[in-house]
């Protein structure tokens, strides 16, 4: 007799149930699959962009899923630095889900270079002065950081864990977990950061540029703020998802309450910061180049004024006032609406970022630039969702994610 | 990641970036070594006969 | 130093497009396609799908008939010299990989395809579009193989290409001012395809440094103007028009601001140099 | 051995890092790289020496001297002739694309003849002999039946070796049907016969005037010679003064310092206007009028029959008049008119309207003549024929005799267009009106795309399909070899000899020397080859005209004279050509400059008849229905004629004129909102000669009333890259022959615009 592959004590669904799901997902995936084949194949003239649209798509969704899986290093710089014992029940999650989201992001860098042969050139030929390699350099070391983060959680598997070597190593692993949180959350920092900077350095870009500190524009901030704020909302909300799909508890409300709470607090800083950095931008950056905040806001058919409205106040303020008030964070809707609402406003402003800079036109005899991505980058966008969910289905299914959860359904 | 392109100079930037750069490269490859060997090292110290489990 | 040593050690290659002579022919967008092996496909009205290193745009005053008047402007890469004009051009800045590069001696910024693997980073931080991007591998039907000038390498998909000023002519006057025994190399020597194409002589290229050279006077006259000069990049593509019409369409404006005040700062700053 | 897990581990571990510490893995990345660098589709030039060799563009009539840059045999890249008298330097877009028409994809790669259908683009490759003898056996046929005169042959130059070799062979042969394509040199040859008597084309010295008033012709936009334009144009200084006269902001109009822009096909009136201004005020030059000059004033004839002179005439035309004819200010009128009579070299260049009727022509030189700016600096001059293709007149038999003496088949010269002498356009309408067999039996086409560039395509094509053979010596696919039914194709020019005299309107007698400058790519032959060697297989007389071995040795014979420093520095100007002074210049009947043109065709004998009164502007079709006016406008990155667009043009092209498949209409923006349009909109255009569908693109340089295409687009054939891009607007223009002349008096049509 074989040790089982499920983890002690957890009840999971069927293996011809998983397995369904598993082919369903994996249908959409392989649909991405195939759009990534295409790409590799027959270029980059399979998507959307164009001379004016350099980047696209693909490096909002790069962006994006970077900003949302900060929960990992956040929750780390939490749980081991701070000190903060309540997250251990939810680190796991948190760390499985920043490795989806890191991998996604090199999955998608890959596709979205040129010659995906030569990618090593950016390490090989590496120009430090340019924030790209920063966020290359950082992404990737951070990357093994997540992977030896994630490592122990696999290996207490119970067939793996049977393995003494592996048993001891997991073991070994945890113990100097804070040294390599620590490490993540400096990583971190700067790549996070430099995403930031990439938008932010363009002084070609008035739309994009920003004054800043030192070599670092005031985006470089911004973005790992943004990030260490969001990144929480986004654990939380996964987390809240996959409750409501397994049908079960857990992780303490408790813990997302805390984490909604440094979240919000977070978030509440952040945009004031933001607040700040954009009234200095629309009164003295932008019309130092010759340009008036509502410039950037008419004349096209997408970004209107509603767009900072909705980045600023909706998915911004709203979602922080909800966060630092007990009432919102005990109300469950209030909750999982602040969480959403923020998600939704890092999404926006890494969109704005990439995508409103490279729309706004910069010599007054041309015209705004539009966008549509093609089906093959929007279903290369997809694939790293549908890698995500089979990832979690496989952690959740045959791995200790959940401390807790033992102890919070024991009662059904 | 190496000053061996033929265009390469030491300047403030690279010490600065390199410097920070192989920091967190050699705590990670630290850390790593460290877990492994403590592993190998307990596994070795552990009940002798449990190497050949499986044959 | 005399002032002859000077230009032998630093130069500042640059272009004058006198617009008031530019008829809109197209004659430097051919040539540079010609002489820079720039690849052509069935389908080329999508100018952001269009691999130009020089593009000739048509911009009109915007007033009704009879009174409407067009300018060409035509725009080759601008080879920025980068605030603090120390060769930090929004483009050469970014790359991740140095496949861009200002090179000091002439200050033009050079874009090494081998070494390019197609970040694009470069073409989101020009704001005047000059660099392109190979999104199709190139072809050349029946046998357009033929006329392909060895002098400049043909791209590859996959990464970014731009107006060199064809540098490749610049390093063949300087290899046979070297086998002359020269150190200078003179004015006519070194001249761009788009500028020797053009047929009615609006275009001037040399050094900007070098009083001797047409540029010099030209890139400080009255009529002088460069395109987006707020942004500090420092072009050194400058353009010369009668209209003021014209050199309102070359930068952003707000309101109650003209171009002469802006045109003033930069001359400050050109002289500073 | 035995491996347990223990072992396998430690072997792959071990592996793994005994690998990267060897080079393999540093190969292995490097090899990546270099083979990211040189995919094998990834073409490679070969390196050599440049070789410069000069050479003369023979693409359109222009002329241009090029440079062209060679590296081991192969074309590189095309300059223009620094020293060329003509274009000294400057050169098209076109001249400088012409290696991918070299090399191109419109090349026709051998002799073939028709498999398929007219049409069908079937075709089976044949050798020379076979082309050569099937066509001498279709010529022969024809002679043999006394039908010589059944042959015609389509020609873009009737100058210059090759079109003299192919005229001597016709006459030998015993056809008067040597039939030059039209162009605005029709009109201007025209009216320079009539007022100066001369045979020759008009020179303008552009070059030396200061102030250049023309009439819609598009110097800057590719008309006649766009290098040599270009060139003047680069070398005027502040003081010389352009204005052109247009109702549509070209490029020309653009640069110059004042557009005027007059209603379409008015220009005729405003010439008359200016002249009533110059006339009333005294401000022509009286010497010139006075004692070198027939017809200003009232004049009686040898019957006693009292004429209107020109000045009576211009009196009709008063500024107010003119004013509500052309829609520019009286006053305006009257300030050019004293501007132009006021500059020291003025020069009125006509060929605006299309290919310009002789009234236009006539009055617009009329005024050249009223400032007395003829052969003079900056003004205008008769450039005659040099007379190097002197070959001595040749024997013919009777069967040819007979056939030189049968009409013209397009009415050329006959009592009804005594003077003209082609008419291309007439042909379509004469063949398909005629009952029975065609009039033309057998077709040369030696050069041009007549199937593409005349006007209403369909009775065109429709005549083209009555004559039972077409051969085609064209060296690209183009409309017209596509439906003919063999083809010999030419050597492209850079893979040829061939003299290029002066360029019409270029004050100069000069030769230039086209000449190879890559050895030939495919198995073609030179036309002048192809001819001789017909005219051998034909035998006889016909045999006895042509006697030379091969074209290179009668061009050499022939400009045995020059033939060195043609060598040398590929042209050769004639020391000897001197522009004659007025006492000298005059060949009419009165032996003055003639205002009034005696000799023209004037059934009616009217004077308003002969005078170049303006009547209407002639526009086609019922304004009720069709309310816009349809204008073709020339782009000197869309080339109109007969070679279509090599890629590299059709690259610079905008997107608001091509988007796609689809061209764009020009419209005011007004017009536009009149019609409900708004930028970029589908619709359909109709015209008295067919229908298109357009895209609408705004545009405020044009005046309301109009829609403007341009020439060059919609081609059915050439290459993949020009073929089926917009609409050709030749198909729309229906043809309108100027009375008197024949010429098409009138490249603009009513037009009517609806939703798609």
């Amino acid at each position: 007799m074989t040790t089982p592959a499920i983890p002690e004590g957890v009840k999971r669904c069927s293996t011809g149930k998983f397995a369904l799901w598993l082919a369903v997902v994996g249908a959409v995936l392989l649909w991405g699959v195939y759009a990534m084949f295409l790409v590799w194949y027959k270029g980059l003239n399979q998507t959307g962009m164009n001379d004016a649209y350099g980047f696209a798509l693909w490096i909002w969704a790069d962006l994006t899923v970077i900003a949302l899986g900060g929960g990992a290093f956040f929750s780390g710089f939490l749980t081991y630095i701070i000190g903060k014992k309540e997250l251990k029940s939810i680190i796991n999650y948190a760390v499985i889900i920043g490795f989806i989201c890191y991998s996604s992001a090199l999955l998608i860098l890959a596709l979205d270079i040129g010659q995906p042969l030569r990618g090593w050139f950016i390490f090989w030929h590496a120009n430090v002065h340019s924030m790209l390699t920063e966020v290359a350099f950082c992404l990737s070391v951070y990357f093994a950081v997540l992977t030896i983060e994630f490592l122990p959680i696999v290996l207490e598997n119970p067939k793996l864990d049977r393995i003494p070597f592996l048993h001891h190593l997991s073991h070994n692993l945890h113990e100097v977990m804070a040294v390599f949180a620590a490490t993540g959350v400096f990583l971190s920092f700067f790549h996070q950061g430099s995403l930031g900077g990439v938008a932010g350095v363009l002084y070609g870009r008035p739309f994009a540029f920003r004054e800043g500190l030192l070599i670092w524009p005031w985006t470089f901030f911004l973005f790992t703020w943004s990030a260490a704020a969001v990144g929480p909302c986004f654990t939380v909300l996964i987390t809240r998802i996959t409750e409501k799909v397994t049908g079960k508890k857990l992780v303490k409300q408790a813990t997302f309450r805390l984490l909604a709470k440094i979240s919000g607090w977070m978030l509440l800083t952040y945009m004031i910061a933001k607040i700040i950095d954009t009234w200095y931008w629309a009164a003295v950056t932008a019309p130092a180049k010759g340009f008036t905040l509502m410039d950037f806001y008419t004349n096209n058919p997408v970004y209107g004024i509603w767009i900072l409205i909705a980045e600023l106040v909706i998915c911004g303020l709203l979602p922080a006032v909800i966060l630092v008030t007990r009432k919102g964070r005990e109300n469950n809707l209030l909750l999982m609406t602040g969480v959403i609402l923020a998600v939704i406003g890092v999404c926006i402003n890494r969109w704005v970022m990439v995508l409103q800079v490279m729309a706004a036109p910069l010599l007054p005899f041309q015209d705004w630039y539009m966008y549509m991505p093609t089906w093959q980058e929007i279903a290369t966008t997809i694939l790293p969702i549908a890698y995500g969910i089979i990832l979690i289905m496989l952690a959740y299914r045959y791995l200790p994610v959940f401390p807790q959860e033992k102890e919070l359904n024991s009662g059904s | 990641m190496f000053p061996f392109i033929f265009e390469w100079a030491w300047d403030i930037p690279h010490l600065v970036f390199m410097g920070a750069l192989w920091y967190a490269l050699s705590i990670i490859g630290a850390g790593l070594t460290y877990c492994i060997l403590k592993s190998l090292y307990d596994t070795a110290t552990e009940e002798g006969g449990e190497s050949h489990e499986h044959h | 130093m005399t002032k002859q040593e000077q230009h032998t050690r630093t130069k500042r290659y640059g272009m004058v497009i006198d617009l008031d002579r530019c008829t809109g022919c197209g004659a430097c967008m051919v040539a540079c396609y010609a002489e820079n092996n720039v690849p052509f496909k069935k389908n080329e009205s999508d100018k952001m799908l269009s691999l130009n290193w020089i593009r000739v745009f048509k911009v009109d005053n915007g007033k009704p008939f009879p009174d409407t008047e067009i300018c060409y402007i035509p725009k080759p890469c601008m080879q920025c010299d980068g605030r603090h004009m120390e060769g930090h051009s929004p483009c050469v800045s970014v790359c991740p990989a140095v496949a861009t590069d200002y090179d000091y001696p002439t200050g033009i910024v050079s874009q090494i395809y081998t070494r390019c693997f197609g970040c694009r980073y470069c073409m989101a931080a020009c704001p005047y579009h000059a660099r392109k991007f190979n999104w199709w591998d190139p072809s050349w039907p029946a046998e357009m193989e033929k006329y392909l000038n060895p002098d400049v390498s043909v791209r590859m998909r996959g990464v970014v290409e731009k107006c060199s000023f064809c540098y490749h002519r610049y390093q063949k006057a300087r290899d046979k001012a070297y086998l002359e025994g020269r150190d200078e190399i003179y004015e006519h020597e070194y001249q761009p395809a788009c500028v020797e194409a053009c047929p009615t002589g609006a275009m001037t290229f040399g050094d900007l440094l070098n009083p001797e050279h047409e540029v010099y006077k030209l890139s400080r006259s009255k009529k002088a103007f460069r395109l987006l000069e707020k942004l500090h990049t420092n072009p050194k593509v400058y353009y010369l028009s009668s209209k003021s019409w014209v050199r309102r369409k070359a930068d952003n404006y707000l309101e109650g601001q003209s171009p002469g005040q802006q045109n003033n700062a930069r001359k400050t700053e050109t002289a500073s140099h | 051995m035995k491996i347990d897990r223990r072992c396998f581990l430690s072997l792959v571990i071990g592996g793994a890092v005994g690998t990267t510490l060897t080079p393999v893995p540093w190969k292995l990345t490097d090899d990546i790289a270099i083979w990211t660098q040189n995919w094998p589709w990834t073409p490679e030039p070969e390196e050599g020496p440049s070789v410069y060799k000069k050479s003369v563009c023979t693409l359109c009539n222009g002329g241009c001297g090029i440079n062209v840059r060679t590296v081991r045999g192969k074309a590189k890249k095309i300059e223009g002739q620094a020293d060329y008298p003509v274009n000294r330097g400057s050169l098209c877009p076109m001249g400088i694309s012409a290696t991918q028409d070299l090399y191109g994809p419109a090349r026709i790669k051998s002799p073939m003849k028709r498999a398929g259908k007219r049409g069908e683009g079937k075709w089976e490759k044949i050798s020379w002999e076979e082309a050569i003898s099937t066509v001498s056996k279709k010529l022969a046929e024809l002679r043999s039946r006394e039908k010589p005169h059944t042959v015609a042959c389509i020609s873009e130059s009737d100058r210059g070796t090759v079109a003299y070799l192919i005229d001597r062979f016709l006459k030998a042969y015993g056809s008067p049907n040597f039939i030059r394509t039209p162009s605005f040199q029709d009109s201007q040859e025209l009216a320079l016969y009539l007022t100066q008597g001369q045979q020759g084309t008009i020179g303008y010295d552009l070059e030396n005037s200061d102030y250049i008033l023309s009439f819609g012709c598009a110097l800057l936009d590719g008309r006649g010679n766009a290098g040599r334009m270009f060139s003047a144009y680069a070398g005027f200084d502040k003081k010389v003064k352009l204005v052109q006269i247009e109702p549509r902001l070209s490029d020309t109009a653009s640069r110059a310092n004042t557009w005027i822009p007059a209603r379409c096909g008015t220009e005729g009136a405003l010439a008359l206007g200016l002249a009533h201004v110059i006339v009333r005020e005294k401000l022509y030059n009286k010497d010139f009028v006075e004692n070198f000059s027939f017809g200003f004033q009232d004049w009686t004839d040898e019957a006693g029959k009292l004429h209107k002179g020109f000045s009576s005439l211009v009196k009709e035309y008063p500024p107010e008049k003119v004013a509500e004819i052309t829609g520019i200010a009286g006053s305006k009128i009257e300030s050019l008119a004293r501007g132009f009579a006021g500059a020291r070299r003025p020069v009125a260049v006509s060929g605006g309207f299309g290919q310009g009727s002789l009234d236009e022509t006539l009055a617009i030189n009329a005024l050249n003549a009223l400032v007395g700016n003829i052969n003079r600096p900056g003004g205008i001059a008769a450039v005659s024929e040099p007379d190097y293709l002197s070959w001595s007149e040749m024997k013919i038999d009777k069967t040819a005799s007979n056939g030189r003496k049968k009409p013209r088949a397009d009415e050329a010269g006959s009592s009804r267009f005594p003077n003209t002498g082609h008419l291309l356009y007439r042909l379509p309408e004469v063949i398909n009106s005629s009952s029975g067999d065609s009039p033309i039996q057998a077709l040369l086409v030696a050069g041009g795309d007549p199937l593409y560039t005349m006007p209403d395509s369909d009775a065109a094509r429709k005549a083209f399909d009555k004559i039972g053979f077409i051969a085609s010596f064209s060296t690209y696919m183009d409309e017209t070899a596509r439906h003919a039914d063999i083809l010999l194709p030419n050597h492209q020019f850079l893979e040829r000899y061939e003299d290029v005299p002066t360029p019409a309107g270029v004050p100069k007698r000069i030769i230039g020397l086209t000449r190879p400058v890559v050895r030939q790519q495919y198995d073609t032959l030179h036309i002048g080859d192809a001819f001789i060697r017909i005219a051998h297989n034909l035998g006889g007389f016909i045999e006895n005209a042509l006697p030379w071995k091969n074209y290179e040795e009668f061009l050499k014979k022939t400009l045995s004279n020059q033939w060195k420093t043609l060598e040398k520095q590929g042209y050769w100007v004639d020391p000897e050509f001197v522009i004659p002074s007025w006492d000298e210049a005059f060949h009419t009947p009165s032996g003055k400059y003639e205002f009034y043109p005696t000799e023209r065709n004037n059934p009616s004998g009217k004077d308003a008849d002969a005078l170049p009164g303006f009547k209407t502007s002639g526009i086609p079709g019922d304004p009720e229905q069709m309310p816009l006016i349809l204008i073709p406008y020339e782009s000197i990155r869309i080339a109109g004629g007969a070679v279509g667009n090599p890629p590299f043009m059709t690259k610079t092209v905008d997107a608001n004129v091509i988007k796609d498949e689809d061209v764009f209409v020009e419209l005011n923006p007004k017009t536009a909102k009149e019609y409900g349009f708004s930028e970029g909109d589908t619709a359909i255009l109709k015209t008295p000669a067919g229908r298109a569908k357009v895209r609408v693109h705004l545009f405020e340089g044009i005046m309301p009333g109009l829609a403007a295409l341009p020439e060059g687009l919609g081609r059915k054939a050439f290459s993949d890259y020009i073929a089926g891009k917009g609409v050709n607007i030749n198909s729309l223009l229906p043809e309108v022959a100027e009375r008197g002349s024949g010429l098409n008096r009138c490249r603009a049509t009513r037009a009517s615009l609806t939703r798609a």
